[in-house]
Formats: C-alpha cells, structure tokens, sequence
C-alpha cells in the first residue's frame, strides 16, 4: 500500500517553521519512513508542475507555513488546498497572519519605498522596483503582484487545522502527525494545541498574587527581571493570559514575557481586545490623568497586543489605508 | 446567522441618503432608564442608534465594540453611570479604563476617536440621552461612513480576482472536488 | 502692577474730575496704567439701543486695541463702559454669529480681537490687586468723622457681579472704612440713578436721583461717594430742578477716588474737589504716623 | 365719560413677532415667563410705564407688536438690569428691551419729538463721525431737535458746569478718522445689508 | 449554530400598545419581516401584548406551535419583562427562553419618521431574534429574606413605616440622627387644611413607637455603612455620644433644673434659634425617647479643645451639679464615647425627609438683615403655644407704645421663596400655599392683623384644600399675585416710616404697589438634605437631577427605588404634604412586608460562572470583583465565583483575557449575535469579518 503524500510549502515567513520540521530531528525519520514528502521546497527539488500534475485531493496533507501576500503565494495556496485532502496552516503566519502581519498597518507604497529605496542597507540609485510586467530582451516575463494586504491562510482558502507557534514546538508537530496518521482527528477548524491560556503551564503561575492593579507598565528591556514571579505582576505585559497555551512556556522559561504567537482561545474573537480588556480594566487609577499617566507605558498597543495576530483581527488592518482596485 | 436577509431600504445602497449607524452599549441602571425616560418625556432624537442593554459598562468587552464596527457600525456609544454612581461600585471605572486604552489603539488603526464614544449619563438624565445621541449623530455625519464591511470586500477584490482566475482555469482542466471549493462563511476557525 | 486704560468719553468731559482723582491715586500706590491709543467710544447704552452688532463692534475695537498693548488687564473706570465692554466680552464668546460679524468687521481695520482681556473696575483693581493693608499704608489724613454713603448705582454689579456680591457690594464700603471714614449702610446702594432719563425724562430721571439723595441724608451722610460719571453728574448737576420739584436735598456727590486723594493728604489739585457743584467742604487732620 | 373699546382681535396681532424676538440673542428665554412680575416689581421705573415690563413681555410672547414698539416703557427703561438679575426666569429683560427699541427706532414708530430715540440717534451719528462722545454737545443737539425752548432751562445748568471747568463744546474725536465708518459700513455688510 | 437554528422554533409578537407604538411603527410590517427570518415559526402583531389576552396568546401558541422561544416587541423590559416571563412560564416553557425588544420608549416614543422608525423596529427585533436562538434555561435564583427591617429617619415618614410594619410583628430598627424623632412636624403648630395640632397627631404616635415591643429605637445614631444585598444588609449605626445613659435616664430633667447655667443661654435649633435652652437639654417636652442629652461644644465640665480624633476632652472643671441632681439613677456619663453597632436587616426603608430652602439665598427679602423678616418655620414655632414665645407672636425689633415687645398690625407673607426660581429651585415646593395660608390664618388668630400673601399662583390640589382657600378669602386675607421684588425700609411716604416696604406689581390690577408691613414671613421651599448625595451612595439609590432620590418608576414602582429591598418615603422623594408622605409611608412599608412574608427573594439568575476546565488560573478577574465573589482554589490553581454574593455586572466576563468567564442571560456568543442582529442589514455581512468574504467568489 502506497504512503500518504505530504507536502511542506511556505509563504511569507522567515523559515523557522521549517526549522521546527527539522527539529524533530530523528523522529523526522519516523515521520519520512511513514510518508512521501513529495514538495518541500526548502529541502528538495520539487516542481509546481509535478503537483499541478497530481488528481485533486491526491495529497494526504499539506503542512502550509507562512502569511500570504503575493499572487503567487495565493495561486499556490489554492493549488494545494484542491490537491490535499487536509491543507493545515502551519505556524503563527499561516494561522494568524503572524509578524508579517504587522505590514497591515502600513500603506503597500510605504513597504516597498523602504525594502527597495530607503532601507539603510540598500543601494538602488535607479529606484528600480519590481514590476509585474516588464520587457526584457524581447520576452515578457511577470513577476508575483505584491498584495496590498498580508492575509493568513484560511483568508485566502478553506482550512482543515490549525498547528500555532512562532514557530510551532516539535511535540506539538509530532502530535499532530500522530493524528493526521492515526485518524483521530478533532473537528474540522480545529487549533491542534490546548484550549487554555499559557498561565496554566507556565512555571511562574503561582507566584502570581490574586489582587495585581497595575501602577505602570514597563517593556521587557526596561528592567532586569526576576526570573521567577509573574511578568505581570512585575508591570511587564505578558500575552499569556490570552494566548493558547502548549509551548510549555517557553518564553517565560526563558525569562522573556510572552507575546501571544500561539493566538486566542477557542473562545475569544479578537486576541488584543481581549488582552487590552484585561490589562486596563486592572489599571489602579480612577481619574481620566492618573489613567493616561499609566497607560503611557503601553507606547504601541497594536504591535503589543497583534504581535501576531493583526491579520485575524476583528479589524484586519488599518482601516484608512488604500487598497489596490484589483489584482492583476 | 449571519444571512438575514436585507430589508426594504439597505441604507448604504445610495451614499446620498447614508445616515450613520450607531451601536450603543447601554448600561441597564443608569443609561438605559434613562433612555427609557428620554421615551417616556417624550424627547424626540435621531433613529441612528440602536441601544444594547448590558447589565453595567463594565460588562462591554472591547471585541464588542470592534465586532459591531467590523460588521458595519459607523460608531459605537457606550453609556454607564456617573464615576462613583456606579450600580456595581465601580464597573464604570473599568470601561473608563478600557476605553482609554482602546482609542489609543484605534487611532493607530485608523480609527477617528468620535467614533467610539463613552458617556456617564444617570437615570434621571433622559435630556443627555438626546443630546448625545443628537450630537453624536452629527457628528459621525460629519465625518462620513466608516463601512467596514465594504472596506473588507474591497481589499479582498485583490485575491478574489486570482481565485476566479485560477477557478476558470482548473473549471476548463477538469472537475475539482467540492471541498477545495473556498469556504462557506460562518464555519472558521472561531465557530 | 500694570493696565491697559480706557478713560471713556465722559472722563475727558463731565466726568473729567473722575480720571484727573484717579490717576493720581494710582500712581501714588503704585499702579502702572498705559492709556489704550486711539481708543473710541465704548458703544454705550445708548448704541445697544439702536444696533447691538455695532455697540459690539465698537466695543471690541477697543478690545482688540487693549490686546495690541500686549497686557492682559484692561481698566474701566466708567461704569457704563466697564458693563458694555464685559458685555461685548461676554456676547462674543457666547454668540458665535455675533463674533463672526465683529471679527470681520475688525478684519476691515486690520484688528483682531482674542476677547480675552480682563476688563476691570478700579475698585476691583484696589480692593484685589493692590489691597486694603497697602492702600492703609497710604493713608496720612484718615477721614475720621466724615460720615459717606457708599453708591455703587447699577452697571458694575448688574448684570455681571464679576468682583463684588450683586445685592450687597460691599468693596467700596471697606475701602472707605480703610481710609477711616464712616459706612452710613442704606438700602439704595445699588439703586438706579435715573441714567440717561434725568436728560430725556426729568420727572422720571430725577425723582430717582431725588429719593438717593433723600435717603442719604436722612441716614445722616455727609457725602456720597460713586463710582460712576454719569452717577456723579446726576446726583450732583440737578439740585435745583429738584428742589424746584420736591424739596432741596443738597449732599455733595464725589469720586471715591477723590475721597482717596484726600486721605492720602494729594494735593487739592488732585483731589479736585471744586469740579463738584455742590462742594464738599472737609479738611480731614494729618496723624503723625509711626 | 369718554369710553375706549379695549378688546384685541387676532388681527391687531402680527404673529411671528415673539418667536422673532426671542430668537434674537439675548432673547431666547423670554419664553419661560411665567407671569410673576418681578421684572415690574424691581424695576424701579414701572411706576411711569403704560405697560409694566410683565405686560411687555406677554405682549411680545402674544405678538402684539404694535402695542410693544409704541408703549413708552421701552424708553422709560434706564438699562439698571434689576430685571435681568431678579427675574427667577433668569430672561434677559433688560437686552429683550433693547431690541425692542432698535426695532421701534428701525420702524420710526416713536412720539414726535420724543428726546430718548432723538439722543440715540445723534450718539449714534456722533459716534460714527468722530468716534467719541462729546456729551454736552450731544445734549445740546438733542435739546435742538427736540425741546428748542427747553435748552433754555437748561441755561443754569450749563453755566454751572463751565463754573466747574466741565463745559466743553469741542468735538473730541479719534485719530484714525473714518475707522468707525469703515468698521460700522462692514458690520452692515456682514449683517447682509450694504444699503443701510 | 446552524444545526442549533433548526431546532429552535421562535415566536415573535409585537405590541401596538393602542397607538403609543403603532402611530409611529408599522407593526404588521415589523412582523411580516421578521416572518421571514429562519428559526421564526410564528410572528404577529397584537394591540395590547400585555393584557390577558395577549398574554393569553403567547401561551395557546407555544403549546400550539411548539414554541421553544418567544420574542416579544414592545415597551421597556423594566417595565413588562417579568410579565412576559410569566406568561411564557405559564406556556410550559423556562421564562429564560424569551427576549424583549423595546420599541416604545426607545423608538415610537422619540422618534418623528415612521419609515426609519419602522425601520429601527425591524432591526431590534431581528436582534433579538438572532439573540432568543442562544439562549438556554435558567434556574431562578431565591434569596431568603431577613425578616427585620430598618427605618433610617424618625421624621412622619419613619415613624408611620416602622409602626406599620412593627405592628405586622417585624423586628424594626428606627434610626434617627436627632436627639428625638418627629421631624419637622413635630415643630408645625397646626396642620392644614384641618387645623388639628401636629403635637395632638404626633405625640401618641411617637410615644407608642418609643414603647412599642417590635421597635428598637435609636435616635442620635447614623448609618454609616450598609453592605449585602436584597434580604441580607448587614448595617452599620454609629450611636453619637449624649453622655447620658439612655437605659438610666428617666426623663425627670432634674438635671436640667439643676445645671450651673441657672438661665438658658444657647441657641435652641428645636426652637428655630427663637428660644435659648442650656448645656444639658431634651430637645422638646414631647421628645420620644424622654432621654437628656448633653452638648460638650457648651457643657462647662469639658474643655474647648479637642481630641486629634475630634472626640471633646473631659475638664472636670464644672462642680456637676447635674450629676448630683441625678443622684442614684447615675445617668449622667461624661466619658461615654460614640460607638458602632452593625445590625442585620433584609430591607430598608429610607425616610430621611427634606431640609427647608435657606432664605439668605434670596437677599431681595432681607432675611438676616431686617429682624423682622422671618420665615415660616420659625412662625410655625412662633404661633406654638410650647414655642419660645408662648405662642405670643412678638416681633424681634419693635415695642407696644406700652413699650412691650411689638405685636405686628400687618403681616407680608412671601409664597415660593426658592421655589419656581432658576437660580435656586425651579420645582414647586407642593406645600408651601398651603402653610402660607394656614399661617396667614393663624396669625390672624393670634394678632388680628392685616394679612398679605404675594404668591405667583396658588396650588390647592388636595383634599378640602381649595375649601381652605376659601375660608381664608372670607376671612379678609389679601391675596395679591405678583412675586415680590423686594423688601426694604426706606420710607417714601409718611406711613412706611419704620416699617418694612413690600416691593410688588399686582398683576392683576397690573399696577406696581408698595405696601408697608410690621413682619414678613417668608414661604422657603423644601430642598433635598444637604447630605442627601452621601446618603444616597450609602444605599446605592439614585438621585434625580434636582437631588431628590429617584424612585424605580414614578407610576408603577414609586417607592421602590434601584437597589431591590432598599425603599422610599416621604420627602427625600420629593415635596409632599403630610397625608401624602403617610400614605406614601404606608406603601413603602407594605412594599417591606410583601417581600418579607415571601421569605425569599426571586434574582435575576444573571451571575457569571467560570468554565472550570478552561481556566488557565491568571486571576486577570480576582481582583475586578467589587464583591470578593471570585475566589482562587490554590489546590487546583482555578479562580471560581461564589455565586451567592455575584450580582451579575459582568465586569470580570467582559475582561477574562481568556473567554473563560460566562455571565447567564449576556453570554458573550448573545451579544455577538445581537450585535450581528441589528447591523445584519449591512450588504456584505454576510461575510464573517476577518475571513475572505465569498459573495464574488463562484
């Protein structure tokens, strides 16, 4: 009997998802010996035609990672979710829109006059930018139109799961090969982590007291840390009340506050307002100043509280900037 | 349940005759009788709201307000007791709170301030109820439609574009399995 | 202590002995005033009474005049001025048509107007600014024994009680006692004088003057002291006519500022007390001070 | 005897006038009046008045303007604002009187030779021409279109004030001529009324 | 969702309420449109939802149409939705599977355009429609009801409450801040329109609330703190030091008779300041308990200064005669010091009564500068046969040609001093005609002087009270409308000389008058206590924007007020007579025992709960509970809330970062869905925000 097809693809993300598939390290053996890795363009040579080649549906899975931002990416996208029978959005970007996401607020101009003119690193005295069409030598090759918007994955296609984490831990994968290999799998939609907050795994739980009014905040370069109370106890705002847990807290085991990569619970819609709900409903001022003294410390609400998940917002994106009338 | 369909008049059908839709949050002691009272002196204010009765202020999660924004509300009011009237002591605090730290953000998204607007007014203030609903309702005019749900279509022309491309394409390769038909609205990963 | 000053037609004519009592005054303890250039007529009751804009527009001329000298404060000694320039104030900030139309019309002079210059009474200026204590330490010839019945008449307390209680102002009264004269307390403090009336309707103006004057006599005062040019020339001018009418009622009327002077030991020619008609004949005695 | 018919018909109204007046600022809370009289029981003229200042203000409410612009206590007002601080109404009597006479003065509807309309008038000039008020040759003008034979009663009382150094018949005057024109012409214009 | 939208079988109504809605709303067309919407099985409009009939019909339909959710349009639930609830029950369903939808008082009531009001009708409704799918069946919460009640206010009010209910065999706790109870009516001479004397009234109703078995009566006590809820307040009184031992002290007053201060020489407040009384007094012969009480700012054996706290230092420097006149009783107890007392109670009662307008505040009438300017208070006790006078009515300045203490000729009696009045009190004060004209009458009785009354208008709407008016006309009072524009006393003409001039325009002779009077007595209005704002904090009540504590409803809960258990009566309501405030006093109390005898209270089952398995334990909500509801289980690392002492705000559900937290009847999924349900209209709703919207897709 022949293995089920899997294929890793990613879009707009930094690789890391595709380390954590490394990371697995010899289980990757387990998991090669009961598949057939049949795209996976970071590690071998695999070509789009071969899989537009495949019947629809002829991928057991589709392992996607990263945000979409590009036609091709989209193109992509649609391509392997008729192909595989469950398409998993893999990692924060393909869930949440991840960090990338964070581009959504800022007008498609803006991005590419830094990446290409103004960004210290570059040298492009011609201002050349990328263009879709352009003429070269007599032939007309076109380039993938960079989107005014960065989307998550199931913004774009129909998604069967959800594997969170910036990157996604290797239990986490692990068990959800298991899973996807063993058929017993939760409902459609589902997020293949815990449906609890990060504070229930999270080492630094009991040393949190049960009347925390927060005097001011601080950001997680603005002190030296004790290593085993509360972030939030120490005025340090820590996404962990909001966030999915399962990453075995690795952040704050490693003495950094979390920042929300695993998203929301089931039960929430909005990730940030949620967080934003909670943190100043605890501010211990009354009056309109005292407040906005307090709320100073929180100089970038949308980065702090859509680190990853601007893109699966209530809101999406800032919401006056110009969109492109079409596509292509 | 999010395919009622649209009664007679959709206002946004014809942008000369928009008038603002505005979503309040009224809190059930001090607002809400308030407005009650408003109804009962017979005030008469402008129809753009459409009062949600809470219990207090402090109740009005701050995904209410994006949701109702996201779904088309050009504005949100949020009434509670006066500071220090509070029915449950102190839940008008909490949403002076919240608030706060919400228009922040919102600004950073784009968001005028006018359009989500907190007001203490008391049980016995039914003539507020009418000013503030009166100005407020002036005020969103003033600044235009926020259209959220329009906005979403619009951006989302981009890829809705490739997808009937692509769709056309494989239509003329060969029948494609329904389940990689793009998903039905209202199953996703929150349901 | 520094104010920009408007002296108003009636300082520079009738009331002439008002400003000429006053400035010295100031000037002996201490009180800077700088006379607003070109200023016109305040607009006074007599403009409201044919077009409000314009009372208002000439009123803020001198406003925005004051504002050019650059100091916050602006003194009004005359009661009539002192009530149609606050109320100018008052009608610009809250009548957002008027103040278009005005701000406009002052475009046409190349003037603007703020409207946020304090305009204030000499005795709010005494009583707030300079204080009682100091204007004690100024005192040479206290006015002891002069019995002086306060008249505060109508515009500086009405309709605006800006410095001093609407129904019993009481700023002259202690500025009196702290030149050691007498407080003869009557009811008519702040009761009309007859205004403009004594001119256009005498039976009316002057029956108003008439009961002032009567009262404060028959509450034993020597003199009466107002702040008001129009007061002055009505309590003082029309002692015949009203002799011929009713009875004579002969109480000299003067300044406070010129009570001030005396007190202060300022020389006759300062304290000009021979512009009243009915002179005030008092020679209060000098203390040796310690 | 002689007997005068009192009754009003609708028509001796000119409906519209109160709302007019009350939209006028300053005016506005004429419209609460309960009746009560203060107004008339402060105003230390009501005494000389056809209508008391309570009367007036029903009158202007019920649009009797013609009874309004020709009662003599419009002019008996001496601005002493009584009213205004009495009134538990908090109207502005005093300004509402004020628009009343501008109205009377625009309509000329006045006594012949009544002196108070006559003296606003020349201030009004005065004030125009030269910018400042030289008020005894204010009085002496007003005595001339009025009571010519007056002015003459008036002899002593002059004579008094040159005795008292206050008699003065040179016009003072601001020294940017014309500045008060040129202000007065464009708040005419502002008003929408360039003729006037 | 969609498979729950199967199952649900709604049925909308909407109420015409006569005209009230259907003038401004088409109903038929609301329901037409509604008809349309899935789950809706049944949708129609009715004339009058909340009659029999209506009610009658929702019951028939869900048992005919197997109704499992009820939507009913119409006026405000606080006003109908315990109703409709009812007729749900009675329909064989959980009340909780219905919704309200209010379109009177938020939409025909204040609206002018009937399309957009229709329009508004259609999206309320719909919400409620998408709502009603989510609801689930709750359990009614039942609270027992402490059976004792407590009374705060020993005014009329007070007095007739905590008779009512102690005769009804409750357990009452009077509080009083005076040193007797009787309030202001202990002080009136007589009471209009039927001229009985208040004292003949009062006196055995105070008396029998001082013996009564039921009562515990505490007069010189505050309520300083008040916690709990309906059926269980826990209250705390602070018993003022009278340096006196109540339980001792038989009222025989021979301390008094015998203090060091031979003559009375302070400031009698019972007595308006008319009269004088010593460091060691009873407020007044009649005063309930018959306990004295001794005042330390005067008394000589304490010293002038105080403790930090504030407490007077005994001196010992007076030879205490008191203490020696008391003898054996040893009631005297110059080291007692004020002490807190907490009591139980299930509900209270306020009757804290009202304070009269302070007549400085209008100083056209001289109060405070011509002695003889009074006002009716002090008249009252002027006239009182036990007043300072003897009942004599003697001016304060003036002599007899005998040279004895002037009796008035002629009497000005000014109506609605700080009432009707923008820059003091613009409400009518109700009562003060009425005293005007009993007082007029009165001092007719005792003087035989000339009476004036200046009013603005005059208000008899009570029974026997135009009959009273009447009377007076016959009489010969003068009655003159016109408000008063001053008083003064200078003299224009020979007969005002050294008398007080009354300043006024007759308006209805239209002619300005002056009339000389010898007195004149001002009818202050009635205010809020100064206190009133701290009061009303202390039992969580509401205050209308004049200051007057605000009832639930002026029609159908007008003593009730916000806070269930905590009633009203009397003045702190408002301006009212004494037959009002009885009757009002009455209701309050019946209001008290209805629920008492209950033994329970019925609550909103509107509590939060927290979903155990998905707590992650961040105590985010601990410290946002106003009422220490939420608890944190150490052993399982979980918060928890006692529902007990939740009261349903839902703060910490709006505010669990986590969407742990669920709060009965405002499940975040019903907001959402109502949220959805009144924007559903939006174009491309259809599209769930944040996800690709479908409609171009084919």
């Amino acid at each position: 009997m022949p293995k089920p097809k899997v294929a890793f693809y990613w879009c707009a993300s930094c690789g890391g998802c595709e380390e954590t598939v490394v990371d697995l390290a010899e289980d990757i053996l387990g998991v090669v010996e009961k598949v057939d890795i049949v795209l996976w363009p970071v590690a071998m040579d695999f070509k789009y035609k071969d899989v537009a080649a495949l019947a629809d549906g002829a991928l057991f899975a589709t392992l996607l990672n990263g945000a979409i931002r590009t036609s091709e990416q989209e193109e992509l996208a649609v391509l392997l979710r008729r192909k595989s029978r469950y398409l998993i959005a893999y990692g924060a970007c393909a869930q949440l829109g991840g960090i990338p996401a964070l581009a959504n607020q800022f007008p498609r101009e803006q991005v590419l006059r830094f990446n290409y003119e103004e960004a210290p690193s570059v040298v492009n005295p011609t201002r050349t930018r990328p263009r879709v069409h352009f003429e070269e030598d007599g032939r007309t090759p076109h380039l993938p139109e960079f989107r005014h918007v960065v989307r998550a994955l199931d913004q774009v296609v129909d998604v069967d799961f959800y594997i969170p984490g910036c990157p996604p831990t290797p239990n986490l994968t692990r068990a959800a090969f298991e899973a996807l290999l063993g058929g017993n799998l939760p409902p459609k939609g589902s997020v293949l982590a815990p449906d609890v907050a990060l504070c229930e795994e999270c080492p630094r739980k009991a040393s949190k007291p049960t009347n925390v009014a927060f005097t001011e905040f601080k950001r997680p370069h603005q002190g030296l840390w004790d290593s085993s109370q509360c972030f939030l106890a120490q005025g340090v705002v820590c996404m962990g009340p909001a966030t999915r847990s399962g990453c075995q807290a690795a952040c704050t085991c490693g003495n950094m506050p979390c920042t929300g990569c695993f998203g929301p619970t089931s039960r929430v819609r909005d990730q940030g307002a949620k967080m934003l709900s909670s943190l100043a409903a605890n501010v211990a001022a009354r009056d309109e100043a005292g407040i906005r003294r307090i709320l100073d410390g929180l100089p970038d609400p949308v980065g702090t509280f859509y680190r990853y998940g601007l893109a699966k917002s209530l809101l999406r994106r800032k919401v006056n900037l110009p969109t492109g009338s079409n596509g292509h | 349940m999010s395919q009622a369909p649209a009664p007679a008049a959709a206002p946004a059908a014809n942008p000369r005759d928009w008038s603002p839709r505005i979503v309040a949050f009224f809190c059930n002691w001090c607002t809400y009788t308030a407005a009650d009272l408003a109804g009962v002196s017979r005030l008469k204010y402008a129809p753009n709201v459409r009062v949600i009765r809470l219990m207090c202020s402090g109740r009005v999660d701050p995904q209410f307000i994006l949701d109702a924004l996201a779904r088309g509300a050009d504005a949100v009011l949020v009434g509670g007791c006066h500071p220090g009237d509070c029915h449950y002591v102190e839940g008008n605090y909490k949403m002076l709170r919240r608030h706060q730290l919400l228009q922040r953000m919102l600004t950073d998204l784009g968001i005028e301030p006018e359009r989500v607007r907190l007001e203490w007014i008391s049980a016995a203030e039914g003539e507020k109820v009418k000013r503030v609903i009166n100005e407020m309702t002036e005020q969103i005019k003033a600044l235009g439609p926020l259209g959220l749900p329009r906005k979403f279509a619009e951006w989302d022309r981009e890829v809705i574009a490739l997808a009937r491309e692509v769709h056309a394409r494989d239509a003329a390769a060969g029948p494609c399995p329904a389940h990689a038909a793009a998903p039905q609205p209202g199953e996703t990963v929150h349901a | 202590m520094k104010y920009a000053y408007f002296p108003g037609c009636s300082l520079k004519g009738t009331g002439r002995a008002y400003e000429e009592s006053l400035l010295p005054v100031l000037r002996h303890l201490g009180v800077e005033v700088q006379e607003i250039e070109d200023w016109n007529c305040c607009g006074a009751t007599a403009y409201m009474a044919v077009d409000e804009g314009k009372a208002c527009a000439a009123a803020a001329r001198n406003l925005a005049l004051a504002e050019r000298t650059g100091l916050q404060q602006m003194l009004a000694p005359c009661s009539a001025c002192y009530l149609v320039l606050n109320k100018a104030q008052h009608y610009l900030n809250e009548y957002p048509a008027m103040r278009r139309v005005v701000t406009r019309a002052l475009d046409s002079l190349g003037l603007q107007c703020r409207g946020d210059t304090a305009v204030r009474h000499p005795l709010d200026v005494l009583l707030n600014d300079v204080g009682l204590d100091a204007i004690r330490q100024k005192v040479t010839r206290p006015l002891t024994g002069l019995r002086v019945a306060p008249y505060y008449g109508c515009q500086i307390v009405r309709p605006y009680a800006t410095f001093d209680d609407q129904a019993n102002p009481t700023t002259m009264d202690r500025l009196l006692e702290a030149l050691g004269a007498t407080v003869v307390h009557w009811p008519l403090k702040t009761k009309c004088c007859g205004g403009s009336l004594t001119g256009t309707l005498p039976e009316a103006g002057l029956r108003l003057s008439y009961i002032l004057l009567k009262e404060a006599l028959k509450r034993g005062a020597d003199v009466i002291a107002t702040v008001c040019p129009l007061c002055q020339f009505n309590l003082d001018a029309y002692h015949a006519k009203i002799a011929a009418r009713w009875e004579p009622v002969r109480i000299p009327t003067v300044y406070f500022s010129q009570l001030m002077g005396l007190a202060f030991g300022l020389a006759a020619d300062q304290t000009v007390l021979h512009r009243s008609m009915v002179p005030l004949r008092f020679q209060p005695a000098p203390v040796a001070r310690t | 005897m002689e007997i005068k018919r009192t009754i009003k018909y609708e028509a001796d109204r000119v409906p519209g006038f109160g709302r007019e007046v009350m939209s006028v600022p300053g005016c506005e809370a004429l419209e609460h009046c309960i009746q009560c009289g203060t107004c008339s029981g402060v105003c230390p003229l009501s005494i000389y008045m056809d209508y008391t200042p309570r009367q007036v203000m029903e009158l202007v409410r019920s649009d009797f303007k013609n009874e309004v612009l020709r009662s003599h206590t419009i002019w008996l007002c001496a601005s002493c604002y009584a009213c205004t601080v009495e009134c538990p109404r908090q109207i502005r009597i005093t300004d509402i009187m004020y628009e009343l006479k501008q109205r009377a003065i625009k309509e000329g509807v006045y006594p012949p030779r009544f002196p108070i309309p006559v003296l606003a008038e020349e201030f009004t000039k005065m004030v125009r021409n030269h910018g400042r008020i030289s008020e005894t040759r204010l009085v002496t003008r007003m005595y001339l279109r009025t009571h010519p034979l007056a002015a003459l009663g008036m002899a002593g009382l002059g004579l008094n004030l040159m005795k008292t150094g206050r008699f003065s018949l040179t016009q003072d005057r601001i020294e940017r001529h014309g500045e008060m024109e040129k202000l007065m012409a464009a708040v005419d214009r502002e008003n929408g009324k360039a003729d006037a | 969702m969609k498979a729950k939208r199967d199952e649900v079988r709604i049925g909308f109504y909407v109420c015409h309420c006569g005209h009230n809605i259907a003038a401004m709303v088409d109903c038929a067309a609301v329901a037409r449109y509604i008809a349309t919407l899935p789950g809706v099985v049944l949708s129609r409009d009715y004339k009058y939802m909340c009659s029999d009939p209506g009610q009658e019909l929702i019951q028939q339909d869900i048992r005919e149409y197997g109704l499992n959710r009820v939507v009913v349009a119409s006026c405000s639930p606080l006003l109908h939705e315990h109703t409709f609830r009812g007729a749900v029950t009675a329909g064989g369903l959980n009340p909780y599977f219905f919704h309200m939808v209010n379109i009177r008082e938020h939409d025909s009531w204040v609206h002018t355009d009937r399309v957009l009001a229709t329009e508004k009708a259609k999206d309320l409704a719909r919400a409620a429609v998408e709502r009603v799918v989510h609801h689930k069946p709750l359990e009614i919460k039942k609270v027992p009801i402490h059976p004792d009640v407590l009374v705060v206010g020993g005014g009329i009010a007070g007095i007739h409450a905590a008779l009512t209910l102690a005769n009804a065999g409750k357990k009452v706790f009077l509080v009083e801040r005076e040193p007797s109870i009787g309030g202001h009516m202990a002080k009136f001479d007589k009471t209009f329109p039927t001229l009985d004397c208040a004292a003949c009234i009062l006196t055995p109703k105070m008396s029998e609330v001082g013996s009564h078995p039921n009562i515990t009566l505490w007069t010189w006590s505050e309520v300083v703190k008040v916690d709990g809820y309906v059926g269980n307040y826990t209250v705390q009184i602070k018993r003022k030091a009278r340096y006196v031992i109540e339980d001792l002290c038989t009222g025989c007053q021979d301390c008094i008779a015998h203090c060091v201060y031979k003559e009375p020489k302070f400031d009698d407040l019972f007595n308006e300041r008319l009269g004088k009384r010593k460091p060691v007094y009873i407020p007044f012969p009649q005063a309930t308990p018959q306990v004295v009480l001794i005042d330390p700012e005067v008394c000589l054996n304490f010293k002038r200064n105080k403790n930090p706290d504030g407490t007077p230092v005994v001196s010992d420097k007076c030879k205490k005669t008191c203490v020696e006149a008391c003898g054996e009783k040893r009631a005297i107890d110059f080291t007692q010091k004020d002490q807190v007392v907490e009591i139980k109670v299930g509900t209270i009662l306020v009757c804290t009564g009202f304070k009269t307008f302070d007549a400085r505040r209008v100083p056209a009438y001289g109060y405070g500068v011509y002695p003889n300017v009074y006002t009716a208070l002090e008249v009252e006790r002027l006239v009182n046969a036990s007043g300072p006078t003897g009942g004599q009515v003697v001016l304060r300045q003036g002599t007899n040609p005998d040279g004895s203490p002037k009796n008035p000729r002629s009497i000005g009696i000014i109506h609605c001093v700080g009432s009707r009045d923008k820059k003091t009190n613009l409400w009518c004060s109700r009562v003060c005609c009425m005293y005007s004209m009993k007082l007029a009458h009165l001092l007719k009785e005792h003087t035989g002087a000339e009476i004036y009354n200046f009013y603005i208008d005059i208000r008899t709407p009570g029974k026997g009270y135009e009959e009273f008016y009447n009377k007076l006309l016959e009489e010969g009072t003068h009655f003159i409308r016109g408000r008063v524009g001053e008083v003064t006393d200078w003299a224009m003409t020979p007969e005002e000389e050294g008398k007080l001039v009354i300043r006024v325009e007759d308006t209805l002779a239209g002619v300005v008058r002056r009339i000389p009077v010898d007195m004149v007595v001002l009818a202050t209005g009635l205010e809020p206590q100064a206190d009133a704002d701290a009061v009303r904090r202390l039992f969580n009540m509401s205050c209308g924007g004049d200051g007057w504590f605000l009832e639930r409803h002026p029609k159908l809960a007008p003593v009730n007020t916000f806070t269930d258990g905590v009633f009203l009566a009397g003045c702190c309501q408002g301006p009212k007579d004494i037959p009002d405030t009885v009757a009002q006093a009455g209701a309050a109390a019946a209001e008290a025992l209805a629920l008492i005898d209950k033994g329970y209270v019925e609550q909103e089952p509107n509590t939060a709960h927290i979903l155990d398995a998905e707590c992650s334990g961040c105590k985010s909500c601990i410290p946002l509970c106003p009422y220490t509801a939420i608890l944190f289980d150490e052993t399982r690392q979980k918060a928890y809330i006692n529902e007990a002492l939740c009261k349903g705000c839902g703060t910490c559900v709006g505010s669990c970062p986590s969407g742990s937290i669920v709060q009965n009847l405002f499940e975040d999924a019903e907001i959402f869905s109502e949220i959805a349900g009144v924007l559903a209209d939006e174009p491309v709703a259809a599209g769930r925000p944040g996800n690709l919207t479908q409609a171009a897709i084919p």
